[in-house]
Order: structure tokens, then C-alpha cells, then sequence
């Protein structure tokens, strides 16, 4: 009888000490990403930023378990009914595109998972459909695409805006409009996938447009300003800051030169956290991380951080530690929304070449503490 | 028994066994795996049905599994809804009526197309049922009402009288009884009047043509059968990912499709099975192994071609028999 | 619509065409000769746009990568013909069709693996930059019009290889009667391995002129090829004249449907929704002609007699 | 030969076919008269197959009718034409290699029965079809080879397959493609033979190179050179016709 008390006991205040710790439970995270195919270098940027962040908390009873979903919808539902009923993972993470994010999250969120987005952030999810156990770590789609339509207010009389013709295109021309208060000289959209913009560059060049806004993610954007540059027509381009960022500014070469985009981080931050991050990653990987390994390395920071302080077994105490956003985010300002999406502020940044390397220079703030439109309908 | 026969007994029992001793063992995953094979054969089977039987190489047919797709999609999400579709048309989150549904919709496009493909026939053949799959896909990608390229979540797994489809085994049953009568369809068509027809319209055209049976109708025929099979794989489909999205339609789906039928051998009745057992193996096994699985599954499936003629029912059962 | 845009537009569906023509004759030569339907034809398009990229970056000169695209792409097409295609000529399309398409899956993840998973860049030469002025007021890359020019002397070099020299008259002799041409004499093999290479070094050309313009990387050949399909579908399988008519027909009409769609629905609808509206019916447009041109001819416009 | 002057079965009038500048078929006009065998013989490249082409529909006359049991079927599908009645061979064994001697013959049996859209009864145990074929093989003698896939059959069983097929069509008008091509000496002998009495069962249009077949069997004898009828007559007067001897006899005389 002595006995067994005395083993309870020793057992309660090891469990006791072990929760004092804090990471004593062990935390599996399921990271979904595009690691083959043309769109594999965002997936490859998007681990490798959440990787550095679990490097740098060593906390060692995290464990991540990555899959390629070769950005197809199906490929990324099965891996993520694997992860959550296989691997039994707490977390999911990771997925870049929206169709796919779509294609996961319900299912998840129904299952109990958390997912924590490093990228895609659908209307769909932000507003109504919004739900306790999804959190987006990066922006909602729309918020990059508002600031470039505050910012081409002041300076712009008539946009032309074109995107591809697919949810997001539409709703990033949507966010444009919504804030964009001057004329639209035309409202273009293309093929998904498209990679001849000839015949859109002339209709902007006999516009008489002023400005010109794109959201041409990936491969479409580093066509449209190759070819845009070597038109030699001289409207200035925009876009959100993704258009810009590392991972294609290479590819794009000279031709971005003086773009403006918006984005909610650039890597000439003057902030600890920020230099930290970016030297970090360069000495890591042996280069310049884009704007899709900052948002992964917030997203980790994030869960890292709610791990440090409670157990991912308690879902509801997970979850409110990741709603306070307790981190040191290279971008500043950073905290949750009531439908568990940014509130951040946005900068104006310009491509310039720096130390011979293409890079975003950050020129101004365009928004201060900004959230989404969508944000009123979403009753957590 | 011939050994043929022995092998898809084996390979239906293998079905049915190995998802309920995961289920046992409270591996409810490898029950969703079972589940996606069992869809991909009958998505598979109904391909057979027009390229094995009739010798129609359709690149295409991943705009009916598409069709069924998005079938049971928006009737989903009307039915949950609750608003109408068209002219006061109610949705459902019945399976039987979106399975009806599905393959009515895929009949009638699959009629049209078909009516204009057969004109066609060997490479032409395949390259017009590929545009007419793309012209779906980038309709699919470009309307909004029912989320484009994001697709259409269908939230909660649509109901089937009398069995809780949210459990993953009663739903794989349903899959599974389904692909066991289409397999069981397949045998007579096979042996059936019109199957001899089929067939031999493949060997020979001009043969059928001179005894005075017209080709053409037979294949369209071959071609709106095969198109509904697959859409029903579809409504299937998008019930298991409880997702629709255009990447159904896409010409990889097609080719994935084609795939299926070659890995398990043309033709052959468990050869949609046999195909989409190994092919959805493959891509759960190499994808946790490493970053570059599609280089692996390329080279296997370059193997296959060259050097496994007549696929895994070729290897295993022998060469097919014909009466 | 000024004189001057509309003149332009013609010219960007013109230089469309003209760069599909150069992905597609060699695809249609392929299958005239061979009788082979080769879905990896993009991957070789891509092995061209990479190469020429890897190498204007080591030596700094465009004309050298494009040198280097030519040759790799030919190299890359003989390998594969020796290992792979050689088997699969007597095979139906049906194994055809399996066996290239592991091969794209084969190329794609193999660059990927050599090349890293970002983009690459390749900006066009020096010399071909700047724009020169139109009539009526426009001006125009010069760059694209020196794609049209070189699609020009590909097609002429094309007609006089094929009608005026040894080769192409095997070449033609292949087309017409593949068992005949072994009887007289001709090393049935080492003829297809050159039209491979020939057709796949056609390839490389366009991929490398391409990617100068576009985004050099992984999996850019699989858009091109399915509309490169459209095309000699539409001129008539096999007929390189057929390819030639028909990537300008889906040039120009892809372009001035682009162009010309969401203008005339905004004559109906609000312009946010004629965007989209024309949006989706102009990326539908050419597989429409497609159809339409089959539904009337059922083997293309230029449909070679023997096929 | 009561019926001479009956309405014939098959009617061809002024066919014309060109391929470009070449005339194919030049103002043919030829008739099949019910219990008759007319042969069609013309020396190679005289534009027989072109001409058989038309006649079955694989190939579309420029001008001219051509009518079956007082019927035009000019503009009709091969298949069309087969269920009017034309019941036709070919001059090189067309058959569907992968089925047995035994289906090819059934397939014929449903084909003549229209009931190809019978989509669940399986075939193999299908007496209204296997009784009809079967008969048929024996009375061709191939009963015992019925089970062998056409593809397995020597030459000879392949001809005398063809035949069967078209029996099965109970056609009202045999058109047989060189049906002795490769037959060797007893089996074309044979083959003489059961064609004498087939013309019982419906007229045969007979294109054939076998000169002492042709001479043996046919009521008539029309002769096409160059894409013309020079001469129709009875055997005897088609060996007499000046004309005939200088153009394709005449080296054999």
C-alpha cells in the first residue's frame, strides 16, 4: 500500500516536472509541400524556412514528416488522410496553392487536426467558413493585393490589372479594386498557365493606362516580365510581393528591375529577428530565403512557441497559445485576427540589385496593423 | 479453373481482405487506400471497357471521371445548402441520385463527343478526345460558380440509405460492391452479342463493315458505356477526397487512367484492379522514400512497357484467351 | 481598336504560330516517318530551353547556348531513340503513349535533380534587344521578329531538306512505305535515329528561343505540347505543310480570340464578368477550332495520302 | 436459265471513277441476273478492285448508280449495303484473327440476325447462334477446325472461311474477290464444285484469275480493261471476241 502511494506520487511529480519542462511531450507535425514539378522550388523554400525554425528552437521532441504532393489536390488529400490516421500527426502544415489547401483543410479541421498554413489563403476559409483549428501564419490572399490597390491610388489614374482566371486571380483583382480608387482601363484575365503575354502587352501599351498591376504567380509572372521588358513598353509594373520574390527574381533577371510590390516582409528588414532569419538561412542553405520560407519560418516559430508552454494533446490550450502569436517574427508586427489570420502591416518594396544579387529594398508602409475584409463574417 | 480466373479471385479477395484486417488493427488509413484503389479500378474499368474491348484509345477520360466528380459535387453542395441548381432542380446528398445523375451527365457528354471523335480514328482518335478533355478542363478551371481551379468541397461524405458513409470501411464496401458488380457488368458485355461486335470492329473494321455491322454505332455505344463507368468511379471519387477540382479533368488524369489499364494488362478483366493496386502502391511507397518517386515511377512504368507485355495479368495469368 | 494594335496582335499570333511550328514539325515528322506519337517531344523542348540557359550563364553568350540547346537536344533525342523508341515502333500507340509518358516524368525529375527546383534565367542576346517602330504608330520586339525570321528559314530549310536532298528523299521514301524503304537499301535504323534527333533537336531550338522569353523550368514543355498536338491534329498528321498552316491558324486564332473575345462579351455583359466570361471561352477557343476542323475533316486539312 | 430476262439482282450503270487525272473506272455498266454466275476477269491494274470497292462502299463513284434488288445503294455505308444483301469476300482473307473459325461465322449469324445491341446473353452458350454457324463450317468441312482461331487456319481454310462468313449472311448477292487466290489444284477443284451449286442460293458477281474456274462456272463473262467493259458474253464468245484476245488473252492463247 506504502508502496504504491509513494510510486504514484514519484510518478506525479515526474509527470509535474516533466510539463515544467515544458517539451516533454512529443509534438508530430505532417508537412504537405510541392517538392516536384515546376512548382517544386516554393514547396523546397516553404521546408526549408520551417525547418530552420525547429532547428533554431531545439526543441527535439518535434518531429516533422514531409511528402511531396506534386501540387495535385488528390495526392495532397491522401498523403493527409495518411499523415492524420497513419502517422497520427497533431499539426499539418505546409501546403503552398490554394486548390489544394481546399482540398485538405476541411477534412483535417473535421478530424480534429490543426493546420497552420505557411502560404494559401482562400477567401473561402477567411470569412463564414472560417474554423477554430485553421490558423494562416502568412496573410489572407487578398491583403498584398489590397495594399498595391492603397499604394496605385496615390500615384496612379488609370491601372490596367491583370491575372490568371482562376479564384485567386479574382480575388486579387477583387482585393485591387476594393482600395484602388482611380480608373480601370481595363480588366484582363488569362489562361492558367499561360506563358505568351504578347497580345496582353499590346493592349496595355494602347491603353493609355498609367500603371499596370499583375498577379502572375510562379513560371507566368517570370514570362510576363521577360516579355514586358523586351517590349519596350514603358508603363511602371506592380504586383504582390510574391511576384518578386527570391525564388523567381533570379529567373526574371534585370527585366525586374524597379518593379513595385507590396509585401508584408522583405530581407532588407532592419530588425534583429529579421537579419537573424535571413543570415540564418543563407548560412543554412546558400541563399537568399524568399517570402514563402519567411511565412514557414513564422508558422514554425508559431507552433514552437504553443509547444513551449502546453501540450498539443490539450487542443484548446494548443490552441489559444497559438492565437496570442507569442513569437518575434522577422516582419515585425504580428498578430491574429479574430478569424485567425494576420494583422500586420504591409510595406511598398522595389527590386534593386544589391552586392550584384537581385533583391526587394523596402521603400515605404503602406498599411499599419491591417486585416482582411473577410474577418466580420467569421464568428469563432 | 484457369489460372487467369484463380489470379482475380485472388486479387478480389486481396481487396476486400486487406482493408478489413487494417480495420481490425485500427489502421483506418490503409482502409482510404484500399478505398482509392478500388475507385481507380472502376474509373480504370470503365476506360477497359472502350480501349481494351473497342480498341479506342481515348485520352480523355478524365473528363468524365471529372463529370462525375463535379456531379456529385454541386448536387453536394445545393443538397447542403439547400438552394436550388436550376429551375427550382433541388441538390441531394444522396449517393444513388448523384450516382444517377453522374452517369446521365457523363452519357450525354460522352455521346457528343463521341459522335464527333469516332469520325477519327488511331492518333487522331487520340488527340481529339485529349482537346475535348482540356476544352472541359479549362471551362472547369474559368467558371466561378462552383470554385474554379480551388475546386468544390464537399464537406460532409454524401449518404447512402441505411449505412454511415463517414465510417471508412462501410464506405469502402460500397466502393467495393459497386466495382464488383461493374467487373461482373464487363464479363458480360464481354461475352455478349455486342461484345463480340466490339471486339471484333477492333481486329477488323472492314470485316464488321462487310457482314453489315456498322462500326460506328457500336463504338459510340462502347464509348457512352465506358464514359459512365468512369464518371461513377468519379461521383466515387470525389465522395472519398470529399473534393472536387479541375485536376480531375486534367490530361495527367487521363494518362494516369490509360496507365491503370496498361500496368494490369489490356483487356483483361481484373486488369483495372491489378493496375490501380500497384499504381496507387507505388505512389505511397516511393513518395515517403524520396523527393524524386516520379523519376522512379517513370523508369518502372518505362519497364513495364518495354519489357512486361501484357501487363501484371500478362505476367501472372498467362497470355488472354479468346473464344 | 487602332490600325496599330490590331496590326500587332497579327504579329504576336504570327510569331506564336511560327514558335509552334517549330515545336511541331518536329513532332509530325516524327510520326510521318516513324509512325511514332511521341508525348516526351516537350521534355526535349524543355532539354533545350535548360541547356541553352546553363550555358549563356557559364560563357555568358546566348548564341553559344543556343548552340549548346541544339546539340543537347539532338544528343538527348538519339539516346533516346536508341534505348527507348527503337523498341516501340512496331508496338501500337497505345504503348507508345505509356512509354513517352514515363519519359516525361523521367526528364522532368531528372532536370529537376541536375538543375535544382528554381527557375533558371536566360535573357535573349544583346543584340536582338529593343523594339523597332511599327506602321501606323506601334512598335515591336525585335527579338520576336527575329523568331518569326528564324521559323521562316526552319521552314524553307525544311522544304528543301525534304524535297531537294539525299536524306529527304529517304525521308519521304520512309514516309510512304516503311518496309519498302529497307529493300532498297537504306539503313532503315540509322535513318530513324537521325529524323529522331532532327525532330528533337527542332525541339531544343524552340525551347531554348522560348525560354529567353519565358520561365526556363521544369515541366514548361507539357503546355506547349498539348497545343503543339492541336496543332498538326488540325493540319493533318505527318504533313509537315499541315503543321506549318496549322500552328499559324492556332497562333493567330488563340491570339485575336485573346484579344478579341473579352471585347466583343463586353458588349453584353459588365466588364469585370466580360473579363471572365472571355477569359474562359478564349482558352477554349482553339480546341473548339480543333473540333470543328475534325468534325469536317476528319484527318486534318493536309491529311498525307498514305496515313 | 428460265428467267434470263428477269430483273436482275445487282445493276451497275455508267460507274465512273476518277483519282485525279487517272480514270479509274470508265462508264462501267454490268448486271447480275437472279441463279447466275457472271465472272468479272481483266488483266492486272484494269481497275477490278476499284471497282469492287464501289460496289461495297468502301470507295464513293463520281457518277453512276448502282442498284441492288431494284434498290440504289449508291450512297449507302459498306455496312448498309452487307444488310441489303450484298454478301462479299476478299481477295486477301479478311477475317477477325483473334476468334475462333466458329465466331467468326456466329458474328456473321448476329450480324444477319441484327442483333448486335444484345448486351448480357454470353454467345458461347447461344444455341441460335452456334447451330446456324456450325452447320455452316460443315457444310464448308471445317466443322473439325471450328475452335482454332482464324489467325491458326492454313491458307486454304482461311478462304473457305471467308466463304462461310458470307453464307451466313444469306445474301442476295455473292460478290467473291479472287476466291481461288492460292488454292492449289484439289481445292480449287472443290471450291468449283460448291460454287456451281451456290448460284442456286443467290447470283454470284465471280472476279477471278483462274481462267479454267472462270470458264467452267460462268453463265457469263465480262472482260475490263482500263477501267472499261470491252466485252460481255458467254464463255465461248468471250474466247472467240477478237477484241479480248488481242487485249488479255492473247499472250495465253
Amino acid at each position: 500500500m506504502q508502496m504504491h502511494k509513494m510510486l504514484a506520487a514519484a510518478t506525479m511529480a515526474l509527470s509535474l516536472g516533466t510539463s515544467g519542462l515544458a517539451h516533454a511531450d512529443p509534438l508530430k507535425i505532417g508537412m504537405i509541400t510541392t517538392l516536384s514539378g515546376g512548382g517544386a522550388g516554393l514547396g523546397v523554400d516553404t521546408r526549408d524556412g520551417f525547418m530552420l525554425a525547429i532547428k533554431n528552437s531545439g526543441n527535439k521532441d518535434i518531429t516533422v514528416v514531409t511528402e511531396d504532393d506534386a501540387q495535385k489536390p488528390e495526392l495532397a488529400v491522401q498523403i493527409a488522410d495518411k499523415m492524420i490516421q497513419s502517422d497520427q500527426v497533431d499539426v499539418l502544415t505546409g501546403i503552398v496553392w490554394s486548390n489544394l489547401l481546399m482540398a485538405v483543410v476541411p477534412g483535417a479541421v473535421a478530424q480534429g487536426k490543426l493546420y497552420v498554413s505557411t502560404n494559401a489563403a482562400p477567401a473561402a476559409l477567411a470569412g463564414a467558413n472560417c474554423n477554430k483549428l485553421y490558423f494562416n501564419a502568412a496573410y489572407q490572399n487578398d491583403n498584398l493585393h489590397e495594399a498595391m490597390g492603397e499604394y496605385a491610388t496615390k500615384g496612379y489614374k488609370k491601372m490596367f490589372i491583370l491575372a490568371p482566371n482562376y479564384p485567386a486571380g479574382k480575388d486579387s483583382l477583387t482585393g485591387f479594386k476594393r482600395y484602388y480608387k482611380g480608373e480601370v482601363a481595363a480588366e484582363v484575365y488569362t489562361k492558367v498557365g499561360q506563358t505568351d503575354y504578347a497580345a496582353e502587352i499590346a493592349q496595355m501599351r494602347a491603353s493609355g493606362a498609367d500603371g499596370i498591376f499583375v498577379f502572375l504567380p510562379g513560371g507566368m509572372g517570370i514570362a510576363f516580365m521577360k516579355q514586358f521588358a523586351q517590349s519596350g513598353v514603358k508603363i511602371p509594373v506592380m504586383g504582390p510581393g510574391f511576384s518578386f520574390s527570391q525564388d523567381v527574381l533570379p529567373a526574371i533577371g534585370d527585366a525586374a528591375l524597379g518593379a513595385k510590390a507590396s509585401g508584408q516582409w522583405a530581407p532588407d528588414f532592419d530588425n534583429a529577428a529579421s537579419k537573424k532569419f535571413v543570415s540564418d538561412f543563407q548560412a543554412e542553405y546558400k541563399r537568399l530565403p524568399s517570402i514563402y520560407a519567411l511565412q514557414a519560418y513564422d508558422a514554425a516559430q508559431l507552433v514552437v512557441s504553443a509547444a513551449a508552454k502546453t501540450s498539443v494533446k490539450n487542443t484548446d490550450a494548443f490552441r489559444a497559445e497559438l492565437l496570442r502569436a507569442d513569437i518575434t517574427s522577422p516582419r515585425g508586427n504580428f498578430k491574429f485576427n479574430t478569424n485567425q489570420h494576420p494583422i500586420q502591416d504591409i510595406y511598398l518594396t522595389e527590386v534593386v540589385r544589391k552586392d550584384g544579387v537581385l533583391t526587394n529594398k523596402t521603400v515605404e508602409k503602406i498599411f499599419t496593423d491591417h486585416g482582411d475584409a473577410y474577418a466580420k463574417d467569421c464568428k469563432l | 479453373m484457369t489460372r487467369e480466373n484463380l489470379v482475380n479471385i485472388l486479387l478480389a479477395v486481396a481487396l476486400l481482405a486487406a482493408p478489413l484486417a487494417a480495420n481490425a488493427l485500427g489502421q483506418a488509413f490503409y482502409v482510404t487506400l484500399a478505398t482509392r484503389i478500388a475507385i481507380l479500378a472502376l474509373a480504370a474499368l470503365g476506360l477497359n471497357l472502350a480501349l481494351g474491348l473497342g480498341g479506342l484509345v481515348s485520352f480523355g477520360h478524365a473528363a468524365f471521371f471529372g463529370i462525375g466528380g463535379y456531379a456529385a459535387g454541386i448536387l453536394a453542395a445545393h443538397g447542403f445548402s439547400g438552394e436550388p441548381i436550376l429551375f427550382g432542380l433541388p441538390g441531394t446528398v444522396q449517393m444513388p441520385v448523384i450516382w444517377l445523375v453522374a452517369v446521365f451527365t457523363a452519357a450525354v457528354v460522352a455521346l457528343l463527343i463521341g459522335a464527333i471523335s469516332l469520325r477519327t480514328s488511331g492518333v487522331y482518335f487520340i488527340m481529339i478526345t485529349l482537346a475535348f478533355a482540356q476544352m472541359v478542363y479549362y471551362f472547369a478551371v474559368s467558371w466561378p460558380a462552383y470554385g474554379g481551379e480551388d475546386g468544390l468541397s464537399v464537406l460532409v461524405r454524401n449518404q447512402f440509405p441505411g449505412l454511415n458513409t463517414m465510417v471508412p470501411l462501410n464506405f469502402f464496401l460500397i466502393c467495393y460492391v459497386i466495382l464488383l458488380v461493374a467487373i461482373a457488368l464487363f464479363a458480360l458485355i464481354r461475352a455478349s452479342r455486342f461484345g463480340a461486335a466490339l471486339q471484333a470492329a477492333r481486329q477488323n473494321e472492314i470485316r464488321v463493315a462487310t457482314i453489315g455491322i456498322g462500326p460506328f454505332r457500336i463504338r459510340l455505344t462502347a464509348f457512352v458505356l465506358s464514359a459512365t463507368i468512369t464518371a461513377l468511379a468519379g461521383a466515387l471519387y470525389a465522395d472519398l477526397n470529399r473534393f472536387v477540382s479541375p485536376s480531375m479533368l486534367s490530361w495527367h488524369m487521363s494518362g494516369e487512367l490509360i496507365v491503370l489499364v496498361i500496368l494490369g494488362g489490356v483487356g483483361r478483366l481484373f486488369g483495372p484492379v491489378a493496375g490501380a493496386a500497384l499504381y496507387v502502391a507505388f505512389e505511397f511507397a516511393l513518395g515517403s522514400l524520396t523527393e524524386y518517386w516520379q523519376f522512379v515511377l517513370g523508369l518502372i512504368l518505362l519497364g513495364t512497357v518495354l519489357f512486361v507485355r501484357g501487363g501484371l495479368l500478362g505476367l501472372f495469368a498467362g497470355k488472354a484467351r479468346h473464344g | 481598336m487602332t490600325f496599330a494594335l490590331a496590326l500587332e496582335q497579327l504579329l504576336n499570333g504570327l510569331q506564336l504560330g511560327v514558335m509552334l511550328f517549330l515545336m511541331a514539325a518536329g513532332l509530325t515528322l516524327i510520326f510521318g516517318v516513324m509512325g511514332l506519337i511521341n508525348l516526351a517531344h516537350g521534355s526535349l523542348y524543355m532539354v533545350g530551353a535548360f541547356a541553352c540557359a546553363a550555358v549563356a550563364a557559364w560563357t555568358g553568350s546566348f548564341w553559344l547556348g543556343l548552340a549548346a540547346s541544339l546539340a543537347c537536344a539532338a544528343a538527348a533525342g538519339a539516346v533516346v531513340e536508341l534505348v527507348v523508341i527503337r523498341r516501340l515502333y512496331d508496338r501500337d500507340h497505345l504503348d507508345q503513349v505509356l512509354a513517352t509518358f514515363a519519359l516525361i516524368l523521367i526528364f522532368s525529375e531528372g532536370t529537376r535533380w541536375l538543375f535544382g527546383s528554381f527557375p533558371l534565367y536566360l535573357d535573349i542576346p544583346p543584340l536582338l534587344q529593343g523594339a523597332v517602330q511599327l506602321p501606323g504608330g506601334g512598335e515591336y520586339p525585335i527579338y520576336r521578329l527575329a523568331i518569326i525570321a528564324i521559323g521562316a528559314l526552319v521552314a524553307v530549310g525544311l522544304y528543301v531538306l525534304i524535297g531537294r536532298t539525299r536524306l529527304g528523299m529517304r525521308i519521304r521514301a520512309g514516309e510512304s512505305d516503311r518496309e519498302m524503304i529497307g529493300a532498297l537499301g537504306v539503313d532503315i535504323r540509322t535513318l530513324y535515329t537521325v529524323v529522331f534527333a532532327l525532330g528533337s533537336a527542332l525541339a531544343g531550338l524552340s525551347g531554348a528561343l522560348v525560354g529567353a522569353t519565358q520561365s526556363v523550368q521544369v515541366g514548361m514543355g507539357e503546355p506547349i505540347l498539348i497545343l503543339c498536338f492541336v496543332v498538326i491534329v488540325i493540319g493533318g498528321i505527318g504533313s509537315i505543310k499541315g503543321a506549318l498552316l496549322g500552328a499559324l491558324l492556332v497562333g493567330i486564332c488563340d491570339t485575336m480570340g485573346r484579344f478579341l473575345l473579352p471585347q466583343l462579351i463586353a458588349l453584353l455583359l459588365p466588364p469585370a464578368q466580360a473579363g471572365m466570361v472571355g477569359g474562359a471561352v478564349s482558352s477554349m477557343l482553339i480546341y473548339v477550332v480543333m473540333a470543328l476542323v475534325l468534325a469536317v475533316k476528319p484527318r486534318g486539312l493536309f491529311p498525307p495520302a498514305h496515313v | 436459265m428460265d428467267k434470263v430476262m428477269a430483273e436482275p439482282v445487282l445493276q451497275i450503270n455508267e460507274l465512273v471513277k476518277n483519282f485525279g487525272a487517272l480514270r479509274a473506272t470508265d462508264g462501267v455498266t454490268l448486271d447480275l441476273r437472279p441463279g447466275e454466275i457472271h465472272a468479272l476477269i481483266g488483266p492486272n491494274g484494269a481497275g477490278k478492285s476499284t471497282l469492287i470497292h464501289q460496289i461495297c462502299g468502301t470507295l464513293r463513284q463520281d457518277s453512276g448508280t448502282i442498284r441492288l434488288a431494284g434498290v440504289d445503294i449508291g450512297a449507302l455505308s459498306t455496312a448498309d449495303r452487307a444488310r441489303r444483301g450484298l454478301g462479299r469476300t476478299f481477295q486477301v482473307s479478311s477475317l477477325v484473327s483473334e476468334f475462333s473459325a466458329l465466331r467468326n461465322v456466329m458474328l456473321a449469324v448476329q450480324a444477319k440476325q441484327a442483333t448486335s445491341f444484345g448486351f448480357f446473353r454470353p454467345v458461347m452458350r447461344d444455341v441460335s447462334l452456334i447451330e446456324p454457324a456450325m452447320a455452316i463450317l460443315e457444310r464448308l468441312g471445317l466443322a473439325h477446325r471450328a475452335r482454332l482461331p482464324a489467325a491458326e487456319l492454313s491458307h486454304g481454310e482461311r478462304r473457305q472461311l471467308e466463304i462461310a462468313i458470307t453464307l451466313a449472311l444469306q445474301p442476295k448477292a455473292f460478290l467473291l474477290d479472287e476466291p481461288m487466290a492460292g488454292m492449289g489444284l484439289e481445292g480449287s477443284k472443290a471450291l468449283t464444285l460448291f460454287l456451281d451449286g451456290l448460284r442456286q442460293e443467290a447470283p454470284i458477281l465471280l472476279v477471278e484469275h483462274d481462267m479454267d474456274a472462270v470458264f467452267t462456272l460462268a453463265d457469263r463473262v465480262s472482260v475490263l480493261v482500263y477501267g472499261r467493259i470491252i466485252a460481255t458474253g458467254t464463255a465461248g464468245e468471250i474466247r472467240r471476241d477478237p477484241a479480248v484476245r488481242t487485249a488479255y488473252l492473247g499472250d495465253r492463247a
